[in-house]
């Protein structure tokens, strides 16, 4: 942990608006030309519970939160009671002038500062989250940022509750930078701002998915709240109107994805936003766009089960359910992003995997992911590499041109039978959800269901070169090899890094972002030389090393995994490193 | 012109002889002649049941899709393309059954589909259990005491639920079905025809002989109005000696669903190109995360 | 004798302050009290959402199982235990939307099961996103140009369901809902009570000031007779100026299901000693298979 | 395939009853002292279609069906079109004389007997279904079968009909038999009854695991009508009331088994029969028992999928999903019995399994195994081995004695909490979906929630060996060592018999009664010495294979797989094993 890199934690009860506040700082960092790393943790309830948003904040790129606090605003005496032990040497508390803190709340080597959080926010206005307000430009002050980036987004967000909120926000922003200056003697980290810095953004996993979806052309979102999968349906609701999409909150999930299925049988981009338990009810209609070659896509934002599990927490623990959901065998897809954009690439190539197979595709983030800030280059989000390939999608002309009868489900070497969408006079079909023939209608014979069994599971023969590839990051060769999917990547990347800093060349790691088909080639290639492997995800039964060795007989030499909703930190990889090496 | 025979299916249907499917079969083929509504200016949506497999028995655009789920299918294609027809064609098991929930939201949602239920009271393809129509008392492998849930209304359930086009037809009666079929097909809103249909194995109790000496139409019957919603939900509940058929209820029309979509207003959803975002587009949709 | 104290539960509500759970919480005990119910003689089984974290924040036997599920949980609960009370406490998002089949087949079924639904016309623990009793036109965040769909009508749906108990509570009347829980848990058979509940974070529009202003309760309502259920059923349309509170629809009982089932005349299910087949039973099992 | 050996075969349309005829016949020959596997092959329809009905029959004990027919009982001509390919030299077919036969239905080496079905089934009584009951009498007087016991079975089946039909069909039957006697000649084959042979039973695995989950208390089914799920449902309506059982015919499979998670959660030994698609839609609620601890049976009769499929027919295909269905991790058993003896004691066992682990337990059965008829020994369903063992259920005693909080998931070094039911007032709790504590109530404090994982986790550790175990049949060592699962048991068995037949030693089989957590050690120890590993499946992508490879590292050597609708056969398996070897 260098100065050059600070983590700083916003903590409160629910409901104190706490996550929007940190992001506005985040973003505030952001334009200062700093890279930050935003995460929420809260409880599944309206009110109460502790509640918390850290920003760790430095001039590099960062891909990952970490544990050590070092700058905690402490909205109320939970909050220390919770974090003071992960504060770092030299870090400082913020709290509210009218607690008084008990003596087992103190510790050496850790500073106190006691501002009037609540008198003074009375003062301005009398709003309590002007009291976030105030306790960021406290900190702001304390790291030496230049409180016109803060201002920014003070005028920015508060716009739409008019003029007098945003002054008196402004107001009360500098009086707390007042304050943190007035405290920087006692507090030794700084993060000033890089003046000239390129503009760069800040993204969450389900904005970066969200986008890259709209922009490979998904018009059709249906869904039903669910956290963290709704925000996506959200994010598509907000902008429906502006670029032409429908989205549909439904009666349940199972009319989410049959309304999808029906979309995208008639020729839409059809997508369904959900989280592992509304992905539960969706599995009979997973099978049906299966059998019936109807491209959708599933987002999957997985959080802790089974069951209910956890809300508003974190896991990887759905991907097996994923790979085997519904009854009988058809070809999917299943990708896994582990950054932003990852996520991005995974929203528009999923639907471009799901016209070009004419199948199933699922998308699986989880609620780290999904619900983390981080800062990238302003050319992260690729808009200029997406495609939108619709594959043998007949056109009009070639619909005008057919002759004889429209056959939907033709054998083909390939597997891939041109597709119609209803509506013209020389494609007539009925598609049968039961074993059909190349007409589409259900037949029974035992040839016509091996030709068609066949004719599908060619379709996805070869096609795991289709998904994103196993990334090897780290040196060529390495003492240790750590495997991981989706969004363990950036927590498990700078623990690489650590470790090749302390000892060169001791590790690397393969990142899987795409886990259905297994990339089996590209695995053996890349594990070829690994001599100790060592898995790393957030589940407990290892369902990535399983995978592993089901398709390519590699048994890990160690695991590291976590379940206890809180994602993966490079701290825990290390710890746990060593109680393994 | 379109003639009866542009609808003839590649497939004789599997039904047994006598099966009231084959009335609905030629009332379906008659309105779309009745309306000229060409093949592929439909799509009918099914579920799964003996009545569902009709679109594989005429030449038409469907979708032989799940049992239950048919009306939700049928609301995403309507909203993804309103520029096409789409009726829903199941039974009354998968309509009432396991799409019971589908049923009433298309219904309050006024989402533009005819909704065609094959109501022969009992499930037929998996063999005679009773179904939520099935009478109180009914006795079938699921239910060898007899079965002990009231049954469903769906009629007063339809009205309940906001439905503003709600009939009931008679595959006996082909041409008066034919004609509710086109009503429906004129309403801009969701319909509901729920249709007496024989089982002529497994619900024998309701057959040709029971509803010939009970069915009357509405349209005949002086002083019946179909837009006062409370005598409709009344009529609803009649069933003995003499059963309607006719539109029960046709309240003033509401704006579709369709209508109100801000991203339909110009045009169906797939008539628009897909074409990758424009660079203004890009720029204003970046702009929200800086 | 049961006190208020007897149903103290380990834990302190997290509702927003002000949140009208608390007063449906506090009727609750008021009318097991009034009743004298013991906590372990009631089951409630509850969904998913703010709402229906209520058993755990009092003492109760409970379930908070699955979101839409209770009312398929409970009715198993009742038909293996019918020795046991039952009841179901969840929101309006879980009754009328994921739970919408479910709650008109306890209905028709007439399985004896109080179902209280927090009626706060919100989504309310996913944050704010409409539900199936949101006004037309309700901007939130699934429905930022305003909800399209037509609300649904619960009260109008379970009577054209057949239930027979139909009313509606308030939680700012405690002692009247607390009434009303205990006419509910006396009807032998279905019992709905669609409680209008001040959600004070995500639906300020329907907050204690809309409901004080317009809420009037039938009892006081000379003529009004809630055995008729054409009456009730137009009522239950009554929304606007004025709010009607209390017993809509009090049809004559019908039996409950569980008395109908052959297997529980001798009593519950779980009653009964779980033995291995006796020689004699084995017999005449075996007796089928030759 | 010797002539003490027959498969007699009965055809048509579907609609003419041929199941419940082919089924009495079967009765009848095991009444007569013969062993007979029968098995129906029809269309998912109510009429029209080519239906037919195998009978198997032989002195000495049977395991499976077999593809050559000796005698072809057609109702129609299609069925000879149909399987004239599969009649053996010397065989027979009987047909309606008032067909003519086109030349390419001839075929030398097998004889034709023309019969007037139509005409004397008329003349006796008018009904269609008599032909069925001529031309099963013509079928016993060609094999010179006893017709007192085709009488017996006719009294039987036809009593609730009247005396009229019994005896009009008892009269037609000795037309058949008399008209088959006469053909006797021309036919070489000869089946006669054992009179002295002990009583045997003639079972379904439908109603061999009824009567086992009956025996094993079962005393609440839920379900919804699905093929071929759906007949344990039927059974157990029509033992309700006899025996004391609570079914319901819910509105929805999800109703189904959240109704019977209800009655299990108040002590009721409860189950939910289904079919993949069915249970497609109880995957949520699945999780839910397995969150909270709740014992529930699920029954899945397997059909080929995807989606609807083909719902007459059969396959084994939803093996990896059940063992991965549901959102996060819990445990769960997955059964897989291969015989109708295996199917009943599935249907106690899984009752102890699920009370005792506090979670559901699936048994796997499929098509073919549900609806095939075998005759058994009269202990075969051994009743007397039943035990009811309810686990850590706290008895009123128990809870009478409790002393302070009851806490329902109390964290146990075997992580089995001693559980309650509601009821009793010192044993009050809720149970909640969310993780929750040891009270039942949602906590989503770090360390609870791996107390908890780890707790629910800790039950299955070695309880695979409470699971049936895997099961070598044949000679300890072997050139060849099949493996298989679930029904391909009998098939698979015929199959090493007839090849060690041919080469002594040659083959052996390990079949998989119990899959899931999957037997490890066993499996090892078992193929320890085995060479050449083919696993024989009712699949397209192998999934005992993959299994296997997953938890035991080996690769199996060949595969042979089927997944046309239909089951594998003795035949199937032996021609494509030539095809590897
Ligand atoms: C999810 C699911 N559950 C059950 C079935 C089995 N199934 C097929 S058709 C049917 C019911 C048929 O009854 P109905 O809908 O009334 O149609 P009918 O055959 O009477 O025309 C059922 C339960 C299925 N295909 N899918
Ligand atoms: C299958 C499933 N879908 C979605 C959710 C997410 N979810 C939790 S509560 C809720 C809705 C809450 O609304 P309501 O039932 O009205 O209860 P309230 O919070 O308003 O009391 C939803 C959608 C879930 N838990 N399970
Ligand atoms: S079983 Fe009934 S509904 Fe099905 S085809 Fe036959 S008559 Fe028609
Ligand atoms: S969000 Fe609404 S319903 Fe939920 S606790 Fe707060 S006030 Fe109550
Ligand atoms: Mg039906
Ligand atoms: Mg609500």
């Amino acid at each position: 942990m260098t100065p050059n890199d600070l983590t700083i934690r916003i903590g409160g009860e629910a409901g104190m608006g706490l996550e929007s506040s940190g992001a506005g700082f985040a973003r505030a960092l952001t334009r200062g030309g700093l890279y930050t790393f935003g995460v929420a943790d809260y409880y599944s309830r309206i009110r109460g519970g502790h509640n918390f948003f850290s920003i760790r904040v430095s001039p590099q790129p960062l891909y990952s939160h970490v544990d050590p606090v070092h700058l905690l605003l402490a909205l109320d005496v939970e909050t220390i009671t919770r974090h003071l032990d992960a504060m770092v040497e030299g870090g400082a508390v913020v709290y509210d002038a009218k607690e008084t803190l008990p003596s087992h709340l103190q510790r050496s080597g850790v500073n106190f500062f006691a501002v009037p959080l609540t008198a003074l926010a009375r003062e301005h206005g009398g709003s309590d989250v002007m009291r976030n307000t105030l306790i960021l430009g406290v900190a702001a002050g304390l790291i030496g940022f230049d409180q016109a980036y803060l201002e920014s987004v003070i005028r920015d967000n508060f716009a739409r509750k008019g003029q007098a909120v945003v002054d008196a926000n402004l107001r009360i922003s500098e009086l707390g930078v007042n304050t943190g200056r007035s405290f920087q003697t006692d507090f030794p980290f700084r993060m000033e701002a890089v003046p000239g810095a390129p503009r760069r953004l800040i993204v969450s996993g389900t904005e970066a998915f969200s986008l890259g979806a709209l922009a490979g052309g998904c018009r059709f979102v249906a869904g039903y709240p669910m956290t963290p999968g709704s925000p996506v349906l959200q994010w598509f609701a907000a902008h429906a109107a502006e670029y032409g999409v429908v989205t549909k909150h439904a009666e349940d999930e199972i009319a989410a994805i049959n309304m999808a299925i029906g979309a995208a049988y008639v020729g839409a981009r059809a997508m369904v936003p959900t989280s592992g338990g509304g992905f539960s009810l969706m599995v009979e209609a997973l099978g049906l766009a299966g059998m019936t070659e109807v491209p959708v896509v599933v987002y999957n934002a997985q959080r802790p089960g089974p069951s209910t599990g956890m809300a508003t927490r974190t896991e990887q623990s759905d991907l097996l359910f994923m790979i085997h959901a519904s009854q009988g065998e058809f070809p999917r897809f299943v990708l896994a992003p582990g950054t932003v954009e990852e996520c991005f690439e995974a929203g528009w190539q999923s639907f471009n995997l799901a016209e070009r197979y004419q199948t199933p595709v699922i998308v699986l983030s989880d609620h780290y992911l999904a619900t983390s800030y981080r800062t990238v280059e302003i050319d992260a989000l690729a808009f200029d590499r997406v495609t939108i390939d619709r594959g043998a999608l007949l056109t009009r002309e070639e619909l005008d041109a057919l002759e004889g009868p429209y056959l939907r489900y033709r054998v083909t070497p390939s597997g891939i039978s041109p597709r119609a969408v209803p509506g013209h006079p020389n494609a007539v079909w009925v598609s049968d959800s039961s074993e059909h023939n190349e007409y589409g209608a259900g037949d029974e014979d035992a040839a016509n269901r091996v030709a068609q069994m066949d004719k599908r599971a060619r379709k996805v023969i070869g096609a795991e070169k289709e998904l994103p590839q196993p990334l090897l990051y780290g040196p060529e060769a390495a003492q240790v090899t750590f495997l991981c999917w989706g969004s363990t990547y950036g927590p498990l990347r700078e623990a690489v890094e650590r470790l090749n800093r302390e000892r060169p060349g001791y590790a690397n790691m393969v990142h899987f972002g795409g886990l259905h088909p297994f990339p089996r080639e590209a695995t053996e290639a890349l594990l070829a030389p690994a001599q100790r492997l060592i898995v790393v995800e957030g589940n407990q039964t290892g369902q990535l090393a399983m995978l592993l060795r089901c398709h390519t007989g590699r048994v890990a030499d160690g695991a590291i995994r976590k379940y206890d909703g809180r994602p993966l930190s490079p701290e825990y990889i290390l710890s746990h490193l060593n109680g393994k090496v | 012109m379109l003639t009866r025979k542009d609808f003839e299916g590649r497939e004789r249907p599997t039904w047994c002889p006598g099966c009231g499917n084959y009335g609905i079969l030629n009332a379906i083929k008659a309105a779309f002649v009745e309306h000229q509504i060409a093949p592929h200016e439909m799509l009918i949506v099914s579920g799964i049941g003996c009545g569902s497999k009709l679109p594989l028995y005429m030449k038409v655009t469907g979708y032989h899709s799940l049992h239950g789920r048919p009306v939700a299918i049928a609301t995403g294609a309507r909203l993804a393309n309103h520029g096409l027809r789409v009726m829903v064609v199941h039974g009354d098991g998968d309509a009432y059954g396991e799409g019971l929930s589908h049923f009433l939201n298309a219904a309050r949602r006024n989402v533009r589909l005819v909704d065609l239920v094959q109501d022969n009271r009992i499930y037929g393809l998996t063999k005679g259990q009773y179904s939520p129509t099935s009478e109180h008392g009914k006795r079938t492998p699921t239910s060898p005491e007899g079965a002990l849930d009231q049954p469903v209304q769906p009629l007063a359930l339809a009205i309940a639920a906001g439905a503003t086009f709600v009939a009931r037809g008679y595959s006996g009666e082909l041409q008066h079905l034919a004609w509710l079929i086109g009503e429906a097909l004129q309403h801009p809103g969701y319909a509901l025809i729920d249709v007496l249909q024989p089982c002529v194995t497994f619900n024998r109790g309701y057959a040709y002989e029971f509803y010939n000496q009970r069915v009357y139409k509405l349209e005949d019957e002086p002083g019946y109005d179909p837009s006062n919603r409370t005598l409709a939900w009344e009529k609803s509940y009649e069933w003995g000696e003499r059963i309607p058929i006719g539109i029960l209820y046709r309240g003033s029309p509401l704006p579709t669903y369709e209508e109100q979509v801000p991203a339909l207003r110009s045009g169906p959803l797939v008539a628009r190109p897909l074409e990758k975002l424009g660079m203004a587009q890009v720029e204003a949709l970046l702009r929200e995360l800086r």
